[in-house]
């Protein structure tokens, strides 16, 4: 069988977008096709068979990235989006070009050259039962590579410590990010009291399902974190103060009972198991502190550190 | 009882090191105690092995690194010959040093690192291995750097630079000849000859050139002489370690360990490498004596006489015959007696006098008159005047070279005597007949200033005076020859 | 489940988990980051010397976590090489932070930097032997970004203008590194289904994709370990940030990427080397040093001295590629360039960061790292000089430092190799670093200007951090028996044969 | 089911993606810009593993590289809020959306602030 037009058309559409994305002038524009080019990686997900994959790269990849760059355009220009200098075809330039093809052509003999494929996937099957939860990602996740994932709710943890070394040191006792002020009665302010219910229910769903279908705590997190951040920017609630201890508590809480976990785990066989009698609810347990604590970190990402009132 | 002898010898200079640094400026009496109470206990341990050695025994200790690099410590003749005469000139330095000194400000880092050079040295002196004499010998590098620049000012600061610039390449020339060889014949003990023919001919003699540069360095060889003249900045103290207790001698000392216990006499013959150094050595005696005639600063000269003075024994090591042997074996310690008492005597002339150019010593014999003789004695000695040491050293010398197919070095050693004879004998003039400038009579105070040159001054007599008697130094350095190396 | 089995599990435990515990307490209780660190600092302690003698007792071991054995899972493992930079690391770790309690210390109220630094400082600390410990390949990716992005804000931490911009350049090489890496690891993975590095070792072979992913993994580590020419970031990053961290960052987190390197080239890709690659390895390693050596001596603010001599230093653990090998296994008394470059490592990580703090002290005291401020700085703080000045003797490779035996090692091992040139290398690397410590040194030891300001007073506890650092370096060498024994256990026997 | 050519066409189409990406990581001077061809580069690796893992149809996809792929995703996000934090604050000081060395005036085009 072959790949189908469909197939074949999106994978085109995937390199003009991600082509206008890199090579347009202006950034802003680029940003968009960027979140436009993040949806299309999304299908193309769903192509392959990974429902999952395709949730986290629409939520996360596409999501939260584009609004993170285009927080930061905005923070950076302000009015001006000057357009890039007009490429130069330059040495240097010429040489990059090669370069990178030069690299796709490598990447690409590599990848046409794979010897037969020797996946995991009856190996999963087979230790599925015992794994605590019926998504075979979810159980991968969580279980058979729980130590990956541990660390990497960690990882946003340090990214958020990084985010917060830049807050101005006059402004560490405020809020995170810049103050905004919306329009009450403004569509941000309609939109905001109807968003919240639904997006909870959503996020709260898709860490439920993850156990036996596509979802988890990454995806519902960041539907939870997003939710947070439009009932912010509708002026509902306040972005925390960095100092709050509720806040503090609600970022580590995942980390740190993932982590009691895995030590409680050596004396009950192994560093970080997961006794299959009881995989089923400690898998959704430490999923939903996870989830928590995701949510609330990706959302104090998006704020940024505390800057103090604007200064301009 | 046979591996622990040497390192408490070690350990008598070390633990006075580090325990000086943590002794408060105000506290002398501690320090002097530990420094005095160190070099008297190894003095007195050293004695009770010569004993024994001279009986036939052995001493070793050894320490494993890593496969390869270990440290061996081995206690033989020629060890003790180099130890006994760094710990007796120790303890006098020191002596003098706590007198020259008096409350000087920052005295425990110039003593912990006094006591640093010197154990680094007993370590060269009982270093059984390359590897262990290559460990000692920068760390002697290291420690010395801190004494050189000791008064902080930019000459001093200068002349550590200066030393710093010739020893380090030299150490890293030093370890590439060390590791070469090590790499084709393993482990090279001193005791143990190895087989060097693993290396073909030209490597060897690459290597040998190798440690020529690496240990030429220390010893002052031409051309790497220079640190040690602008070293003069230093105190009197220091002048007297580097041109006697340790450093010359250590670089001299490596020449013998190499020439006799890692090539051997019969290897360095056939690759034909004692010549060009017997020729390098030559040239630096002459060469030595030379700028040795140029210079006014009393220090100065003095150390060129040093360049000139310590190439009799490497000389005498590359002639590479018995007799050239105990010769330059017997100059190792001569020199060492006779430096030394000039160096004290210069210090005393410039600290109570503030004499430091030859023309100010005029008539100085009436005012100091212990200090003028002692530093006659050692410049008589110097010039090699009958009986006396320097004489003793260059008659085996000289026979040695006949011995050995090259005649030419008697007038190479004639050449050198005049020369001697050139740059002292005007000093010796102006010492005792010399109008005197002014009548001053400066205290030859306090006793611990002067007697460590009196007691060097008479000892450099005595050991040319009763060569003949059977623990002088010639009389050792002969027990070595005949036993070690042409039994 | 008898003792014997549940001791190597706490151990392990005890040291993966208990920095990131302290890192987390630390990020929700503010003000108590110093005294979290001293108990964070006890608990791995105690980790550690239990693995130590597990290792020196029972030997190597590996832990399946979750009891999933690999392919499927992550396995961890603890030999000698493990416990020697984790032993190492804390070591280092705990001179640190001792050190950083009074810069860092808790004002009245929270303040920003010294809220930060201490969840930073410990999860810094909890990735590397996170990646310590792991022995498989995405793991290592994941703990690498962990590290990464910790460096990176500690870098940027005093947020001014140029260290911000220092941040921004190492994150602009580190993000590239990441990208290398994870390509290297999803071909691998795709070809051989599995990252497990004893797994992977009996599967790469010299296919078109286990080749694009080895070159990628080595550039993209290669970055990260700011090898020539990827060392741009390298010195503003190191000398911008406050010296606790730059202590942690020079002396530490590009160990990591090396280390990867190591048990990547040695342990999981063995059969790929070739002559050529290796070969272009050390030759880059040696650009390094001589770029960073010159660089160094033309530097007038001392944090930038020492950070230039880490490019140069870290050039040369690469000669651990074209030298381990050779001819030297089939000779008892070489005992290799793998071991050299292990202690290199080991005793730079020592003695690196005892410079660093040296000179935090030194700003302490005269409010700047200008070199003409130095002069005379000996009289007013010894400790702190002579602590430089041990560690400096680490650096020039003198005896009888760990730094010495190293260089012994491998010049051993180079000549053994007949290939002298990494040997000459050596030598010229390590006058080279005399030359350019020299300058610091000879300045601390001149006589004080007249009109020179009074040094403030630090107190002796702290200046004795860095010291007890200089002195384990020189520890190393004088004791190295044991050390070398032990990191042997366990060790590849791609190492001890060499890689050809 | 997809065809294993599919799986094929999407390797390649991340190849492409990584070399795309690459060019203007390098080639761009405005971080900002850098940081997006970096998210461009991380996609184009994600797609090629992904489909590196849909080969064999019969099998079905291998979760093992979609769980990796997740975590991956998790860990590019984190470089770049980061990263972008950076470039914010970099620019509020400098006045600049480049790395000092990268900076041009020539046409006063580069980043106002």
């Amino acid at each position: 069988m072959i790949a189908s037009l469909f197939d074949l058309t999106l994978c085109l559409l995937i390199l003009a977008v991600a082509g206008a994305a890199v090579f347009g002038r202006a950034a802003f524009m680029a940003v968009v096709f960027f979140i436009v080019y993040g949806i299309l990686i999304a299908i193309a997900w769903l192509r392959l068979g990974a429902i999952d994959v395709a949730l986290a790269e629409a939520a996360i990849g596409a999501g939260l990235t584009g609004v993170l760059l285009l927080a930061a355009l905005s923070r950076i220009m302000r009015n001006i989006d000057a357009p890039e200098p007009a490429p130069v075809l330059e040495g240097k330039t010429i040489a990059t070009g090669l370069a990178s093809l030069v690299v796709t052509a490598l990447v690409a003999h590599a990848f046409l050259t794979l010897p037969e494929p020797r996946g995991l996937q009856s190996r999963v099957t087979a230790n599925l039962a015992d794994a605590g939860a019926e998504n075979p990602v979810t159980a991968v996740l969580l279980n058979f590579r729980g130590w990956d994932t541990l660390l990497e709710s960690i990882v946003l943890l340090a990214a958020l410590l990084g985010v917060w070394t830049l807050a101005r040191d006059d402004a560490w006792s405020g809020r995170a990010g810049l103050r905004h002020v919306t329009r009450p009665g403004g569509v941000l302010a309609q939109f905001g009291r109807i968003l919240p219910p639904i997006g909870l229910l959503v996020g709260i769903y898709l860490v439920w399902a993850g156990s036996k279908q596509p979802g988890g705590a990454f995806q519902g997190g960041t539907v939870l974190a997003a939710v947070w951040i439009v009932t912010i920017m509708a002026g509902l609630m306040q972005a925390p103060r960095v100092a709050d201890r509720a806040l503090r508590a609600a970022l580590v809480i995942g980390p740190v009972i993932f982590l009691a976990l895995a030590v409680a785990g050596v004396f009950a066989g192994a560093f970080l198991v997961f006794p299959p009698a009881h995989a089923g609810w400690l898998i959704l347990a430490v999923e939903a502190v996870l989830t928590l604590s995701i949510a609330a970190t990706l959302a104090m990402l998006i704020f940024g550190p505390p800057e103090g009132e604007e200064k301009r | 009882m046979t591996a622990l002898l040497p390192v408490l010898i070690l350990i008598t200079s070390l633990i006075p090191a580090i325990a000086t640094f943590f002794i408060a400026q105000e506290n002398a009496g501690w320090r002097n105690g530990l420094n005095l109470g160190g070099a008297l206990v190894k003095l007195g341990l050293i004695v009770f092995m010569l004993s024994e050695v001279a009986g036939g025994a052995l001493y070793e200790a050894r320490l494993e690194f890593v496969p390869g690099l270990y440290l061996l410590l081995r206690v033989d003749a020629l060890s003790l010959l180099f130890v006994t005469l760094s710990a007796v000139l120790w303890l006098l330095t020191t002596i003098y040093a706590i007198a020259y000194f008096g409350p000087k400000p920052d005295l425990s880092r110039f003593f912990g690192f006094f006591s640093l050079c010197v154990f680094a040295t007993t370590g060269i002196a009982l270093s059984g291995t390359l590897v262990t004499f290559f460990i000692f010998y920068e760390l002697l590098t290291l420690s010395t750097w801190p004494l050189v620049v000791h008064k902080q000012d930019e000459k001093s600061i200068a002349a550590g630079r200066s030393y710093l610039f010739y020893a380090l390449p030299a150490s890293g020339v030093l370890l590439i000849a060390i590791i070469w060889l090590e790499s084709a014949t393993g482990p090279i003990e001193f005791a143990r000859a190895a087989d060097l023919r693993l290396l073909d001919d030209t490597s060897l003699r690459i290597i040998f050139a190798l440690f020529v540069t690496g240990l030429g360095v220390k010893a002052a060889l031409v051309p790497l002489h220079g640190w040690l003249p602008s070293a003069m900045a230093a105190p009197a103290p220091v002048s007297a370690l580097l041109h006697a207790v340790a450093v010359v001698k250590a670089g001299a000392f490596g020449f013998v360990r190499v020439i006799y216990d890692v090539f051997g006499i019969s290897l360095v013959t056939e690759l034909g490498v004692g010549l060009p150094l017997a020729i390098l050595a030559s040239v630096t005696i002459i060469f030595g004596s030379l700028r040795a005639l140029q210079q006014n600063e009393i220090k100065k000269r003095l150390a060129y006489s040093t360049v000139s003075q310590v190439s009799y024994i490497i000389l005498g090591m590359a002639l590479a015959g018995p007799y050239a042997a105990i010769g330059g074996l017997a100059h190792l310690v001569h020199q060492g007696l006779m430096k030394i008492t000039l160096f004290f005597c210069a210090g005393i002339f410039d600290e109570r006098a503030g004499i430091k150019r030859i023309d100010q010593l005029n008539g100085v014999g009436a005012r100091m008159p212990f200090t003028a003789v002692c530093f006659s004695l050692g410049a008589l000695g110097m010039i090699g005047l009958p009986p006396l040491a320097g004489f003793v050293s260059k008659i085996y010398i000289g026979i040695g070279g006949i011995q050995s197919g090259a005649p030419w070095v008697i007038g190479v050693l004639a050449a050198s005597t005049l020369l001697n004879a050139a740059y002292f004998l005007p000093l010796l003039y102006r010492i005792w007949f010399g109008e005197a400038q002014d009548d001053s009579r400066p205290g030859e105070r306090p006793l611990g200033i002067i007697a460590p040159a009196v007691i060097t001054g008479i000892a450099a007599i005595a050991v040319g005076l009763f060569a003949g008697w059977d623990l002088s130094p010639l009389a050792w350095a002969t027990l070595i020859v005949e036993r070690d190396y042409w039994p | 489940m008898t003792d014997s089995a549940l001791s190597p599990a706490i151990a392990l435990a005890l040291i993966l988990t208990a920095p990131l515990f302290g890192a987390l307490a630390a990020m929700v209780t503010g003000r108590r980051g110093a005294g979290i660190a001293l108990a964070t600092m006890t608990a791995t302690g105690i980790g550690i010397v239990t693995l130590l003698v597990i290792i020196a007792g029972d030997g190597d071991f590996t832990l399946a976590i979750g009891g999933w054995e690999p392919p499927l899972g992550i396995q961890l493992r603890a030999d000698g090489l493990a416990a020697g930079f984790i032993t190492t690391t804390a070591l280092v770790m705990g001179a640190i932070l001792a050190v950083a309690g009074k810069p860092f210390g808790a004002g009245a109220t929270e303040r920003r930097g010294a809220y930060t630094f201490w969840p930073l400082a410990l999860l810094l600390w909890g990735a590397l032997n996170a990646i310590f410990l792991s022995g498989d390949l995405f793991n290592l990716y994941v703990g690498l970004e962990l590290l990464t992005l910790v460096a990176v804000a500690l870098v940027g931490i005093e947020g001014k203008r140029e260290t911000l911009a220092a941040a921004l350049r190492y994150m602009m090489f580190a993000l590239m590194g990441s990208l290398l890496y994870l390509l290297g690891a999803a071909l691998l993975y795709a070809a051989h289904g599995t990252l497990d590095i004893a797994l992977l070792a009996a599967r790469v072979g010299n296919a078109p994709g286990d080749i694009v992913a080895a070159a990628a993994i080595t550039a993209g580590l290669a970055a990260k370990t700011a090898l020539f020419p990827f060392h741009s970031w390298l010195p503003p990053a190191h000398s911008g940030a406050p010296a606790p961290a730059s202590a942690m960052l020079s002396g530490l987190v590009p160990k990591a990427s090396f280390y990867i390197l190591l048990r990547f080239w040695f342990e999981a890709a063995p059969d790929i080397a070739g002559t050529g690659v290796l070969t272009l390895l050390g030759g880059l390693g040696a650009l390094a040093m001589i770029y960073g050596s010159l660089l160094a001596l033309h530097q007038n603010r001392l944090k930038l001295i020492i950070a230039y001599s880490t490019v140069a230093q870290l050039g040369y653990l690469f000669f651990v590629f074209p030298l381990a090998g050779g001819t030297s296994a089939a000779q008892p008394w070489a005992a290799g360039a793998w071991s050299g470059a292990v202690f290199h490592a080991l005793s730079h990580a020592m003695a690196k960061a005892s410079m660093f703090l040296c000179a935090g002290l030194i700003i302490e005291a005269i409010g700047h790292d200008r070199l003409p401020g130095m002069k005379g700085i000996v009289r007013a703080m010894p400790m702190t000089v002579f602590a430089f000045a041990l560690a400096a003797i680490t650096l020039m490779g003198l005896p009888p430092s760990g730094g010495f035996t190293a260089k012994y090692l491998m010049m051993t091992a180079s000549f053994a190799a007949g290939q002298p040139f990494w040997a000459l290398m050596l030598i010229v690397a390590g006058l080279l670093a005399a030359a350019y410590l020299y300058r610091p040194l000879a300045l601390a030891f001149a006589l004080p200007d007249a009109d020179a300001p009074v040094p403030g007073a630090v107190s002796r506890a702290r200046q004795a951090a860095p010291l007890v650092l200089a002195l384990a370096a020189i520890l190393l060498g004088i004791l190295s028996a044991g050390p070398f024994a032990f990191i042997r256990i366990g060790r590849p026997g791609a190492a001890v044969e060499g890689l050809e | 089911m997809i065809a294993p050519s599919a799986s094929l066409l999407y390797g390649l189409c991340g190849a492409v993606l990584i070399g795309l990406g690459l060019y203007g990581f390098v080639a761009h001077r405005r971080l900002i810009r850098r940081v997006l061809a970096f998210n461009v580069i991380g996609s184009g690796i994600f797609l090629l593993f992904g489909a590196s893992a849909y080969r064999d149809p019969a099998a079905g996809a291998d979760p093992v590289p979609q769980a990796m792929i997740i975590t991956g995703i998790v860990v590019a996000l984190a470089a770049t809020a980061l990263a972008l934090a950076l470039i914010v604050a970099h620019a509020r000081l400098a006045q600049s959306g480049a790395l000092p060395e990268d900076e041009t005036h020539e046409d006063g085009s580069e980043d106002a602030p």
